[in-house]
């Protein structure tokens, strides 16, 4: 099994135009991520599938993550009037969303890989390129981060809703998403 | 008469089927048109989510020529309930009685993909004993798993109930182990991180090794009423048939992957647990049809009980939970994990993201069963109603995990 | 013994189910049916339906101190608990708080235990009546305090090896209890006529949190 | 007189049933009704004490004919008859004429034979043994005739019917494996994607 | 002996010698369709509550036993369930034909009762032709489910219309084809003189068709041709619940599911019974020595064992496939029951030649290699196989 860093450097030596980028893991003893650039995403994925080194066949896991804008206060000292203070500053995260692919080969039997790809942001600009066209078992998957998170993946040869109605309007896993009030729940449980 | 037979098109295939779609050209299956001259009417079904051989609410958009399935588009979601959000309300052992839910027939192996999941992230380590309890209570449930879907796989042919009695017969044996070690026969909601919930019972090892020793006799019953029979060759030999190449690249897992000649068995490759122990092999069918697909499962069952056997006379005395392992109030280190097993149905896998909090920030359950089914209409193209029937029940599916 | 002629393979299968057809009228093995209402199995110890909270002699001896970790920790959210206005004395003979409402929904309730599990106080345990259905499906279903209570004897009657432990855990901590509730009175005494203070409160208050953090201990490994 | 009296309502029965043939203009009606008249008619010969012949025209024609021309209803198209169409056609002379020539090609050799003047015995009887005899003696060449007819019949429709379908599954590529055979071959293009 | 053997046949003497002498013979057409319809009426309930029980005893479960004495009245608690449920019509169903279909199956099945010799005298009608008679009424069945499957307006429906016509086509070919080596060597079509032609005894068992090698294989095949022709497993393709719901009966319900069910079922025993007058001796006494029991007795003990028999198969096979289906009536069982026409005819000439046993090992012989033969073909490259196993 190559390390991440391998991995990215035959991806970059190979894929002309490829962008990648590592995400490490928030917890340093669980393995980190390869962020790809929508351009290049579908010619990377297929040479991981491809590249005799690789070979990675089976995409096994898609799935979304929402990032919504998060305010996050940090403390900086700061010269305020000619004395250092700690000032809180508040820096918004950017908001986006993730869609990522864990993939395994079985000839080679190695894995997990994990691909990811954000949006620009959350609302218009929520696309990405489908890898349904590299790997058949993205199909539902890809249609499922589409229903419930808006990512919408370009390319994909038949993307509808999955799980929820095709009328349905919002996207429920979405952490913004407010569920409507059921009629039921207004029975109290003391009733 | 002519809403009869609805009319989709006016001689050419275009309108309402998807013949160029790039779908098709994973498995080549594309339908050319009959060049012999006849006007063609199809008839467009929907399968479900009320019929009796979609097990459960599924459904199937389908479009026959005759009987000869044109196009067919499955329709999930009817019993979707939203586990992964409903994750993200719950604390980390609050979500264990919910996985029982996904998979319904096999509550145990989702328990411990979650468990093992949670377990990697938060760098639990389960003990001996409860290692080797996982491995039993996991191999017995893929055993009646197995005898399920080959007693429902053959419901489907129409065989009225008679092999899946005898199958729901010996998962009474089984389920009768698990109500006395869990406390429930189906939803058990046994293990925790770093070990399992309760100690085996007095006496529950060897019940549990009778029935081990006597499902053998259950299996030779099962073959003897079936497996030869000449209809079910017939029925079964040829149709469905999954190329190794599509279903690797369709993501196909568990049975079916191996139905279609690939050795992948992530109790194999991944080793998780303590699989590396024991002494079992995998068998591989060459041609991915639906007999493939039974056969595999019934030569399976005859594997799992070897590790059953083995397991049953080395597990070890011990403590069942590592006392380090916080169960309630667990909060994880931030970090992110994907961590799958060898569930009967497939690869099942859990992708959980924490950010520190009781609960997850993103829980996202990879269902064998729904990704099992993306290249069903592949399978099903060609063939007749009746055999997407089988074809469907030869996949494994349970729409709790389906939809979840 | 295989014979292979065309159609052997059915023949075997024809062979099987006569044999199972006879094989019902004398093989306890293959009729395998328990003849529900009339005949009922007996229901192994581990097995549990809906939650119980158990009372030592009578109601007024619940054990529930409506410490509300069940309501928090209950995946389905189904329990709904409003604290006493006031304290009354527990086994121990601390004072606590008792539940005024303390409310199960059943429909609700998916029966996976961990409310029993996480019960600090032993109060709330998995019951064994399965016969629950009702032709109204919303207030029959809601379980209030006077249906959930139930005597120790039951819980003793349904899951005899619990409660057995439970008790002498229980026991444990009521001697402990009791000990220094005399070294205390010895103490008082004592310090009545040499006044000398300290330990006593602290020593009581950590009796009580070792058995509860040993009962927490002993709920998440059953 | 009860003889009578069945075979006025066996003819009434029937030529309704052959009228509602013609006249529903729902085709599977048609072809309903048109069993009516052929189970009518096997009555009639009942009424004749030719069992036989009675047994074989249910048999053969209720059981059989109808059912392909039911067939045939529905295998082809446009079988619903816009209600507005008049039931009578413009060329109804030419309708007129042809029926008139049919009738007389039948009524002629009839009225013309032999048959007409033979007197009816006095108890119908025509054994099953000996039609069976008849046939494998006397008929014997209308017989084998009759037969080869249907045999080529036969064949003949097997052969219309058989499909002609090329062989539709071609393996030679399989396009997610096969397309980028390794690292080195240059990406594919959108085009490649959908059209391989 | 013979008293109790003509009991009935005594009984409706007497009870005809009431009768004006004009009225005669309607009143003995009446006696005998109130008699058939109450014996088979009997059987039908009797029918459905042993099949279920049957089908419970294979599945190791203990069937319906909750209704009467062992579950022995569910019969009745199923009647009054269907008569007492709602008559639903589609609303875009053909409601004269929705209306008529279950009466155009159940009418004529019960004419087909009238030829059937139940025991010794015991025929309604006598007929020169009763076999011929026997296939053009239950032809009529084929439109019946055509009308049902049709006029419901339902997809499945149609389907299942269409594929039980089909099926029904298909297989009164061999059913018929069957019967022929039995009509060849008995020289007669009508069943009364059939069943006397088995009524001899050699070496004290019963001269019954079965015994003899075509009689075996007609048996057989009949068998086979009459299980498709009453749409039962393996052959319930029309109504094949996994695939197709109910089939053409997916929008009937209350008292016209019910005649659906009961045409099914009284099919099933004219077929039956027909089975047991061709070709296993009809009312005869399988030994010389069990002559004394009445004739009647014997025919309904054949005629249960037959019943027994599929419903056994239905708890045991698979359903076909209805190409499978087909290819299996016009492949396999039309083929051989020619060759069991050629084998009866083989039998009839060498009769003067050669000794018993040898004619019937040839005649056996040339059956079951033309049947291995085309089973071969038939299930071409089918076979169980041999798995890989990967360590």
């Amino acid at each position: 099994m190559h390390t991440l860093e391998e991995i990215k450097n035959l991806v970059e030596q190979n894929v002309p135009g490829a962008v990648v980028q590592i995400v490490p893991n928030a917890n340093p003893a669980l393995a980190g991520s390869l962020l790809l650039d929508s351009k290049s995403a579908t010619d990377v994925a297929e040479y991981l599938r491809d590249v005799a080194e690789l070979k990675f066949d089976l995409c096994s896991n898609v799935t979304g993550i929402d990032w919504p804008s998060k305010e996050v206060k940090t403390k900086i000292k700061k010269l305020v009037d000619g004395v250092e203070k700690e000032v809180e500053e508040i820096t918004k995260t950017p908001a986006f969303l993730e869609v990522v692919y864990h993939l395994y080969s079985t000839v080679l039997v190695h894995g997990p890989l994990a691909l990811r790809m954000r949006t620009i942001d959350r609302a218009e600009n929520n696309r990405v390129p489908s890898l349904t066209l590299v790997w058949r078992s993205c199909e539902l998957q890809e249609r499922e981060v589409y229903d419930l998170f808006g990512v919408v993946f370009e390319g994909h040869p038949d993307l509808r809703r999955l799980l929820m109605w095709d009328e349905f309007k919002h996207h429920p896993m979405r952490k913004d998403y407010v569920p409507p009030v059921d009629e039921g729940d207004a029975v109290e449980v003391s009733a | 008469m002519s809403t009869l037979r609805k009319e989709i098109s006016n001689g050419s295939f275009c309108g309402g089927i998807d013949v160029d779609s790039p779908l098709r050209h994973f498995s080549g299956a594309t339908r050319t048109t009959n060049t012999n001259g006849f006007a063609h009417d199809l008839l467009e079904i929907s399968m479900g989510p009320h019929h009796p051989s979609t097990h459960g609410v599924f459904r199937m958009d389908v479009i026959v020529d005759g009987e000869e399935i044109v196009q067919l588009k499955p329709v999930f979601g009817y019993l979707h309930r939203n586990h992964e959000k409903l994750a993200e309300k719950n604390s980390y052992l609050g979500i264990i009685p919910y996985t029982d839910r996904l998979d319904y027939i096999c509550s145990m192996t989702n328990n411990w993909a979650y468990v093992l999941a949670v377990e990697k992230l938060s760098g639990f380590q389960a003990t001996e004993r409860a290692e080797y309890i996982r491995v039993i209570v996991s191999e017995l449930t893929r055993l009646f798993n197995h005898a399920c879907l080959v007693g429902f796989l053959l419901q489907d042919m129409g065989a009225l109930g008679t092999p899946l009695m005898y199958a729901f017969r010996e998962r009474e044996k089984i389920l009768d182990l698990f109500e006395s070690l869990t406390g429930s026969r189906m939803m058990c909601n046994y293990m925790r991180f770093g070990g399992v919930r309760c100690d085996l019972p007095e006496g529950w090892l060897d019940e549990a090794k009778k029935v081990v020793s006597d499902y053998p006799g259950f299996i030779d019953q099962f073959e003897a009423l079936i497996t030869g029979n000449e209809i079910l060759l017939a029925r079964s030999q040829g149709v469905g048939v999954l190329s190794r190449e599509l279903a690797i690249s369709a993501g196909v897992t568990g049975p079916m992957l191996r139905a279609s000649g690939v050795n992948y068995d992530i109790r194999k490759t991944d080793k998780y647990g303590i699989y590396s122990r024991f002494n079992f092999r995998v068998p591989l069918g060459d041609h991915g049809d639906v007999f493939d697909r039974y056969m595999i499962r019934v030569l399976e069952m005859r594997e799992s009980l070897k590790i059953l056997e083995q397991a049953l006379n080395q597990i070890p005395a011990g403590p069942i939970i590592d006392p380090k392992a916080k169960n309630r109030g667990l909060r994880p280190k931030a970090g992110e994990v994907y961590s799958r097993i060898e569930s009967p149905k497939g690869e099942l896998g859990f992708h959980i993201i924490s950010d520190g909090s009781a609960s997850p920030y993103r829980l996202h359950i990879r269902p064998p069963s729904l990704i099992n089914l993306t290249i069903l209409e592949d399978m099903c193209l060609g063939q007749t109603i009746a055999d997407a029937v089988i074809i469907l029940g030869s996949v494994d599916i349970v729409l709790g995990e389906v939809d979840r | 013994m295989k014979f292979n002629f065309q159609g052997a393979g059915i023949v075997r299968g024809f062979v099987e189910t006569a044999r199972n057809f006879l094989g019902s009228y004398y093989d306890p093995e293959r009729l395998t049916t328990v003849e529900y209402p009339e005949r009922k199995l007996a229901l192994p110890e581990n097995v549990r339906t809906v939650p119980f909270l158990v009372y030592d002699h009578d109601m007024s001896g619940l054990r529930c101190t409506a410490c509300k970790i069940c309501e928090q920790e209950c995946p389905a959210a189904c329990i709904k608990i409003i604290k006493d206005t006031v304290k009354k004395s527990d086994y121990l003979g601390k004072s606590q708080f008792q539940p005024q409402v303390f409310d199960i929904d059943i429909a609700v309730c998916m029966s996976c235990g961990i409310c029993a599990e996480v019960c600090p106080f032993d109060s709330i345990k998995m019951d064994q009546v399965y016969e629950l259905a009702t032709q109204d499906r919303f207030a029959p279903l809601i379980l209030h305090k006077e249906q959930l209570g139930k005597s120790n004897a039951y819980f003793h009657a349904i899951h005899p090896t619990d409660a057995v432990e439970t008790d002498s855990l229980r026991d444990e901590a009521k001697r402990k209890a009791e000990t220094k509730a005399a070294a205390d009175a010895a103490a008082k005494a004592a310090a009545a006529v040499k006044p000398k203070p300290e330990i006593s409160t602290t020593a009581n208050s950590q009796s009580v949190g070792t058995s509860a953090t040993a009962n927490v201990e002993k709920a998440v490994a059953t | 007189m009860p003889n009578k009296i069945t075979f006025c309502l066996t003819v009434v029965f029937t030529l309704s049933a052959a009228v509602a043939a013609i006249r529903l203009r729902n085709p599977v009606h048609c072809a309903l009704s048109a069993a009516l008249a052929f189970a009518g008619l096997a009555v009639a010969f009942l009424g004749l004490d030719a069992e036989f012949i009675a047994f074989a025209q249910i048999l053969v024609y209720v059981g059989a004919i109808s059912i392909l021309s039911i067939f045939a209803v529905l295998l082809t198209r446009g079988t619903e008859v816009e209600p507005t169409a008049a039931v009578f056609s413009r060329s109804w002379i030419t309708g007129i004429a042809i029926t008139l020539g049919t009738a007389a090609a039948i009524l002629v050799p009839i009225f013309s034979s032999s048959i007409l003047y033979k007197i009816a015995p006095a108890v119908a009887s025509a054994p099953v043994q000996m039609i069976g005899t008849e046939l494998m003696t006397h008929y014997l060449l209308p017989m084998e005739v009759m037969g080869l007819l249907l045999t080529s019949a036969l064949i003949g429709a097997v052969v219309i019917a058989m499909s002609d379908r090329p062989e539709k599954k071609d393996d030679s590529s399989h396009p997610s494996v096969t397309r980028y055979p390794s690292a080195e071959s240059k990406p594919a293009t959108k085009r490649d994607l959908t059209t391989v | 002996m013979n008293s109790l053997d003509q009991i009935f046949v005594t009984l409706k003497q007497w009870l005809l010698s009431y009768v004006p002498t004009d009225f005669q013979p309607v009143g003995s057409a009446l006696l005998s369709i109130v008699a058939i319809i109450a014996v088979f009426g009997t059987a039908f309930a009797l029918t459905t509550i042993l099949e279920r029980k049957g089908l419970g005893r294979i599945q190791n479960r203990p069937g319906p036993n909750r209704v009467g004495p062992c579950g022995f009245l569910q019969p009745m608690a199923d009647a009054v369930k269907m008569l007492t449920k709602e008559d639903i019509v589609p609303y875009a169903a053909d409601k004269v034909l929705h209306y008529l279909a279950p009466i155009v199956l159940t009418v004529p099945i019960w004419l087909a009762f009238a030829v059937l010799p139940f025991g010794r005298n015991m025929s309604a009608i006598e007929l020169d032709a009763s076999i011929v008679f026997f296939f053009a009424v239950g032809s009529a069945s084929e439109l019946a489910v055509f009308m049902a499957g049709w006029s419901s307006h339902n997809k499945y429906s149609l389907i299942g219309a269409m594929r039980g016509i089909a099926q029904m086509i298909s297989y009164e070919v061999p059913l018929v084809l069957s019967t022929v080596p039995v009509l060849m060597l008995s020289g007669t079509l009508n069943l009364n003189e059939i069943v006397n032609a088995q009524s001899g005894f050699s070496f004290g068992v019963g001269q019954w068709n079965v015994f003899t090698p075509w009689g075996a294989a007609g048996f057989l095949l009949f068998m086979i041709a009459a299980t498709a022709e009453s749409n039962r497993a393996p052959f319930d393709l029309p109504e094949g619940e996994s695939e197709i719901i109910a089939g053409f009966l997916t929008e009937y319900s209350g008292f016209k599911y019910a005649l659906f069910f009961l045409g099914e079922y009284l099919g099933l025993f004219a077929v039956t019974g027909l089975a047991v007058t061709l070709f296993l001796g009809g009312w005869n006494a399988p030994l010389a020595f069990l002559n004394v029991v009445p004739s009647w007795l014997w025919f309904f003990a054949k005629f249960g064992a037959l019943i027994a028999v599929f419903i056994w198969a239905r708890g045991t096979v698979p359903r076909l496939r209805f190409d499978q289906l087909l290819n299996f009536a016009w492949k396999f069982i039309v083929p051989l029951t020619l060759v069991n026409i050629a084998v009866a005819g083989i039998w009839y000439f060498s009769s003067d030649h050669l000794a018993y046993a040898v004619r019937w090992l040839i005649c056996a012989g040339i059956f079951l290699g033309f049947y291995e033969l085309l089973g071969r073909f038939l299930s071409l490259k089918r076979a169980p196989r041999t798995y890989r196993y990967a360590e």
